[in-house]
């Protein structure tokens, strides 16, 4: 596959973004900056980045509890996301969402998602949407191996292959959901098998690869777009950090395991491919991390010298109809 | 005590008796010409739903509309919009539901068939995490133009999981609306209504009243959602009925107009958005109310309204706020018991007595 | 495979005594003795009795709204199953539950359900409560092909196969869930096809031959006896009549289907099987006939003469406190 | 009015001042210490959940309890009990919820752990059709002892999809009961007594008092379903607490002694069947009921206890009765909202006040 420069750009700039946003969410967090759980997402971020850079404007995504990363590669603004997560006025959704729920709908983001699975029939109804009005959009699902577990999800999966809509299931298989591992808690070989069940195209396709990745979603999107229907990737991956950001993997898992992967880690193996290859060069890939990093700096500055929400902001953005009865003299 | 019962229709833009071109029609067709208007006049607005049209696969055989929905609600729609706004489903309502609003979310106001308010519940996360919740999580980026509607309610023989009224449940949740239309005339104001509306909103149909014919006006209105009515103008006591209920106080407000006893019966129609004013100003005029609700009663909507009137309208009662439901158990199936287990109005002309100590 | 001329016996007398049953129920429905809905299966009694012969009084069923065969192949007494369609205080459930709850517990039938799918899982937890205790005993989840749409079937199938748990998934694909035939609402080639996903076996069935039923049930039964875990069987199967008892199939099918299908009815094969082997003779089946018609006219009789249930009886069965305030004067 | 707020802790056998051997110890230590009672008690008991132990299929690792259940409910009880008796399940809760219904239906004694409230929607068809109406529609048949347990309530930054109440949905449905323990001492007796119970019972902990400490007496004991009790004695007033409104119905009333009123303060701790009893008498004798809930207002517990005074206290009312409650909002994230959504002791010392014309 031949890229061009942009595009080899765009995916070492994403990716870096993602684990810089994530390593300096999770310092802040720590420092008591964040006010809620932060799920971080770094080691998977080839996934987000290959197949968001197959997607444009009109198209949405849908997205869960660990969605920073796939906030960051649909371009959903960093500032608005440290400062969603620091519960800022200024945040993507005024503070009120949090990490779990930071959404974009400039941005074709429907949303991150606290409840497993739940997200995936959104993606689904954006197909929907996008095939009714003929718009040639396509919505992609993001959701965890443990997610499979969840009834929707299957249903979505039907629903979709009988619809033939332009969805694209993307199943990020860190092979953990919290402490479980994927082996206990998902039957079968591999979870792009499910596939077959509703005819519908089931990819293996290594997550830790971000060129792998696009090529695997460069192909289901263009069914999508095409009008042939789903398909199911599934991209096996790795979290490097727990399951939050206060949870300790090494309690479930070997410190070998982790070695393994992080040998497979996308940023520096992007790197010695487009060096190896003469693609771009070690200073290139120096200057675009050195502008993520004051990028993410100005991120948290931002964040940090925002406001809170005001009060008032409690009782907006839902119809709300009660008398002073029903909160007593408050 | 005045024994006048007048037929009123407040809160109605365009009522029986108001002097507009209409007929009579049954609350199925109401519905029913309701969907058609608004598919007509909406080109975003589609159902769907299982059986909606029914044959869905078999239009080379010729079939495309063999049931029309359960209790015929979109019977005949499939010819003039097709399959592509009148689109069968799988058994799937979670799905179904979660896809609404996706596919609401991202522009177009789809119209969910859930058959049975039962079923709602394998939907429940997709109706409490996501519908009721985007808006306000988003920090209202967004709005959420679905509308879902089932039949509700006992009296059918269909036993403990087919005849849940639920209502209660949905006004418990912030940021759903539910209305549940007592005749052909609100059905067709509401169910306008929840389809233009930008919030989730859910249609209540009761199948008691799937059946009852009433005045419909030919031209396309709506019904306010977050308004009741006044449907008997009485000064003695208070009778507040819902869905099928509404029925049954109009009922026992004329049974009781007999005895000699004038009842305000006010029909709540939109159970969120609640309107209390309506509610409070009739207590404050007959000092004493009886609220009838079929819904089983720890937390529901009658525990509801007599929360509200106790607080607010507490210097003018006479005597206790009572009221008259379901029990607290599943809906059995035998005839004899499903029959004890609807208020009616017997129940509520007793009550009604006792409390003005007759 | 060999057959004992009592279980040749006890198949013909059960798929008969179903039959019979239910054309009865259908004729007493119309005269309006039965009170609510009846959903029959005539047409599909091949499938639970092939099943349910290799099942013992420990074992479990988990039954749907289309329930009248479960039951009576589980050993339901006809006589209480129809004084409970008719609502009757002599009822299986004293005529609170009617057609679609039948249950008891007596024969290991944990009751029809009125919700698609939803007693799935019921059988696998009859199934983990029989690996948790070692009883040896297996669970049957008897569901339509309308219900592989509904997630919690996924969920339950998952479950049963990383748990390996004893338990049969009996999918009666009767090709029409209400009005809607399979081949539109289920993605795929055969439902069977979804085992796999889950890693158990996946067996297409002819579900309108009770041999067929029988061997591919037993070995089923063997390997959930086993410890071997769940398999997941797809009945190939149709039902005669509408699908509720005032429902025209007509409408959404059509009469050249309907022929072929009966043309391959359970019952004429079966007596046409036995005959020609000479397993048993035509007067034998005869007798047999004659005994159920007898049998069930006793059931409708016993059924109308029985009580109904007094009002007292809407209380009970269900803890119940609250005061007289909550159901005003009543 | 007399200044007077005696602790006092009714409807327990034992309790905080009693002379048995106990000790100090956290709520969640409460949980788990019982947990391991009923375990040994009753081999039908297992224990299912997602992680409740944690690491399950690694034991060849060595791996056996890393997570040891969220909020480490479970925390070292697959050492004892092994991978039999707690079952890392996947994240299944509607094929859990029915499974444990299945598995209670034919022999065993199933408790699970469903992590938090807001993931009950998923399972909430088991619930409903299945665990709630499976006794009543099978005719008394049957019985279904499944224990169900998850956190409930904001205060812990953890936004709209993970900070649901819940009860007040729970309590609408017949067949199924519900307590929410508010201190260490009746977590301990109302779980037991959960497990025992015949009946599905799912129990509520609030995630605010999961570190509270209190009294645990050694000895195991049940605190009876069905019973409130009175942890604060008092004259001028009834403020009703549930779940972590009891600690800030407690806080209030001992800012209003200072301010010389004197408040009863009742906890309902049980939900489903609700102890109306232990409410009227108090109301009767105060005369003037503050109801706190922290759940959404509509259709909650905090409107049912309202009606049920309103209808049977009636005549001992001196004044409206009042709820404090969470707004009619989802739960915001950000800390400053996120604590205004909660009702807090201000709140019920000015609605109080207020009350009483001070
Ligand atoms: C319905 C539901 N059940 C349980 C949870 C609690 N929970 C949050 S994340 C998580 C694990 C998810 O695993 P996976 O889908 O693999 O995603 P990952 O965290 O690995 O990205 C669980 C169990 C939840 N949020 N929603
Ligand atoms: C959750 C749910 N959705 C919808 C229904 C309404 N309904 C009852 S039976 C049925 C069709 C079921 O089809 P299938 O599973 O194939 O069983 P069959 O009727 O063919 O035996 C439907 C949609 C229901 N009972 N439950
Ligand atoms: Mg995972
Ligand atoms: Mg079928």
């Amino acid at each position: 596959m031949q890229f061009s420069r942009e595009k080899l750009h765009w995916l070492y700039e994403t990716m870096y973004r993602i684990r810089r946003f994530e390593e300096r969410l999770l310092e802040e967090t720590v420092k008591g900056n964040a006010m809620g759980v932060a799920h971080t997402s770094d080691g998977e971020e080839a996934g987000p980045t290959g197949i968001c850079a197959h997607l444009d404007a009109r198209d949405w995504i849908a997205s869960t509890h660990r969605g920073h990363g796939h906030c960051i590669a649909k371009g959903v603004d960093t500032k608005r996301m440290m400062a969603e997560i620091f519960g800022r006025y200024t945040g993507m959704c005024k503070g009120k969402g949090g990490s779990m729920h930071i959404a974009d709908f400039s941005k074709g983001m429907l949303g991150a998602n606290g409840i497993v699975g739940a997200s995936v029939p959104l993606a689904v109804g954006a197909a929907l949407a996008a095939q009714y009005n003929g718009s040639k959009a396509v919505g992609v699902a993001f959701f965890g191996d443990g997610a499979t577990s969840q009834g929707v999800v299957h249903e979505s999966m039907n629903l979709a292959a009988i619809w033939r809509l332009p969805v694209i299931f993307a199943c990020e298989n860190n092979h953990y959901a919290e402490s479980t591992p994927v082996e206990y808690a998902v039957a079968g070989t591999d979870i792009a098998d499910r596939a077959a069940g509703y005819g519908i195209p089931g990819v293996v396709v290594d997550g830790m690869d971000v060129f792998a990745v696009f090529e695997a979603a460069g192909e289901a999107v263009r069914r999508a777009r095409a009008g042939e229907g789903p398909t199911l990737l599934e991209l096996k991956t790795y979290r490097y950090h727990g399951h939050y950001h206060a949870d300790d993997p090494l309690k479930y898992r070997l410190k070998e395991e982790e070695d393994l992967w992080r040998k497979r880690d996308p940023i520096p193996n992007f790197e010695q491919r487009v060096t190896q290859q003469k693609q771009m060069t070690a200073a290139e890939l120096a200057a675009i991390r050195k502008a993520i990093d004051a990028e993410i700096e100005g991120a948290v500055k931002f964040a940090l010298e925002s406001p809170l929400p005001p009060v008032e902001e409690l009782y907006t953005d839902v119809y709300v109809s009660y008398s002073n009865s029903v909160v007593g003299l408050r | 005590m005045a024994t006048t019962v007048k037929e009123t229709t407040q809160a109605n833009p365009l009522g029986p008796g108001t002097n507009v071109p209409g007929k009579e029609m049954r609350y199925r067709e109401a519905f029913n010409k309701t969907l058609r208007d608004e598919l007509r006049r909406d080109p975003s607005v589609f159902i769907m739903g299982e059986d909606v049209a029914g044959g869905a696969g078999r239009e080379h055989l010729g079939i495309i509309d063999s049931w029309g929905g359960p209790f015929a609600a979109t019977k005949g729609l499939i010819q003039e919009f097709g399959a592509k706004r009148i689109k069968d489903t799988p058994i799937s309502e979670a799905a179904m539901v979660g896809a609404a609003v996706g596919a609401a979310l991202t522009g177009t106001r789809p119209v969910v068939d859930l058959m049975y308010f039962d079923f709602t519940t394998v939907a429940f996360d997709q109706l409490l995490s996501n519908a009721a919740k985007s808006r306000y999580m988003f920090g209202g980026q967004t709005k959420i133009p679905i509308t879902l509607f089932a039949r509700s309610g006992a009296g059918t023989g269909h036993a403990a999981q087919h005849s849940e009224n639920f209502y209660s449940i949905i006004a418990h949740i912030p940021g759903l609306k539910i209305v549940a239309p007592s005749d052909p005339y609100t059905v067709r104001g509401l169910l306008a209504a929840a389809i233009r509306d930008d919030d989730p909103v859910i249609v209540c149909n009761h199948k008691k009243l799937i059946n009852l014919s009433g005045f419909v006006p030919d031209e396309s209105y709506v019904v306010e959602i977050g308004k009741g009515r006044r449907v008997r103008e009485g000064s003695d006591v208070t009778l507040v009925g819902m869905s099928w209920t509404t029925e049954v106080c109009k009922q026992a407000a004329d049974e009781l107009a007999k005895q000699g006893v004038s009842a305000d019966v006010i029909d709540v129609l939109s159970m969120s958005p609640l309107d209390e004013d309506i509610i409070l100003d009739s207590v404050k005029k007959t000092n004493r109310v009886v609220i009838v609700d079929e819904d089983t009663p720890r937390c529901s909507m009658a525990s509801e309204i007599a929360a509200v009137i106790a607080d607010q309208a507490f210097d003018y009662l006479d005597a206790p706020v009572k009221r008259v439901t379901g029990p607290h158990t599943p809906v059995p199936y035998s005839r004899p018991l499903e029959t004890v287990f609807i208020p009616d109005a017997p129940a509520v002309v007793a009550t009604t007595r006792k409390l003005l100590g007759l």
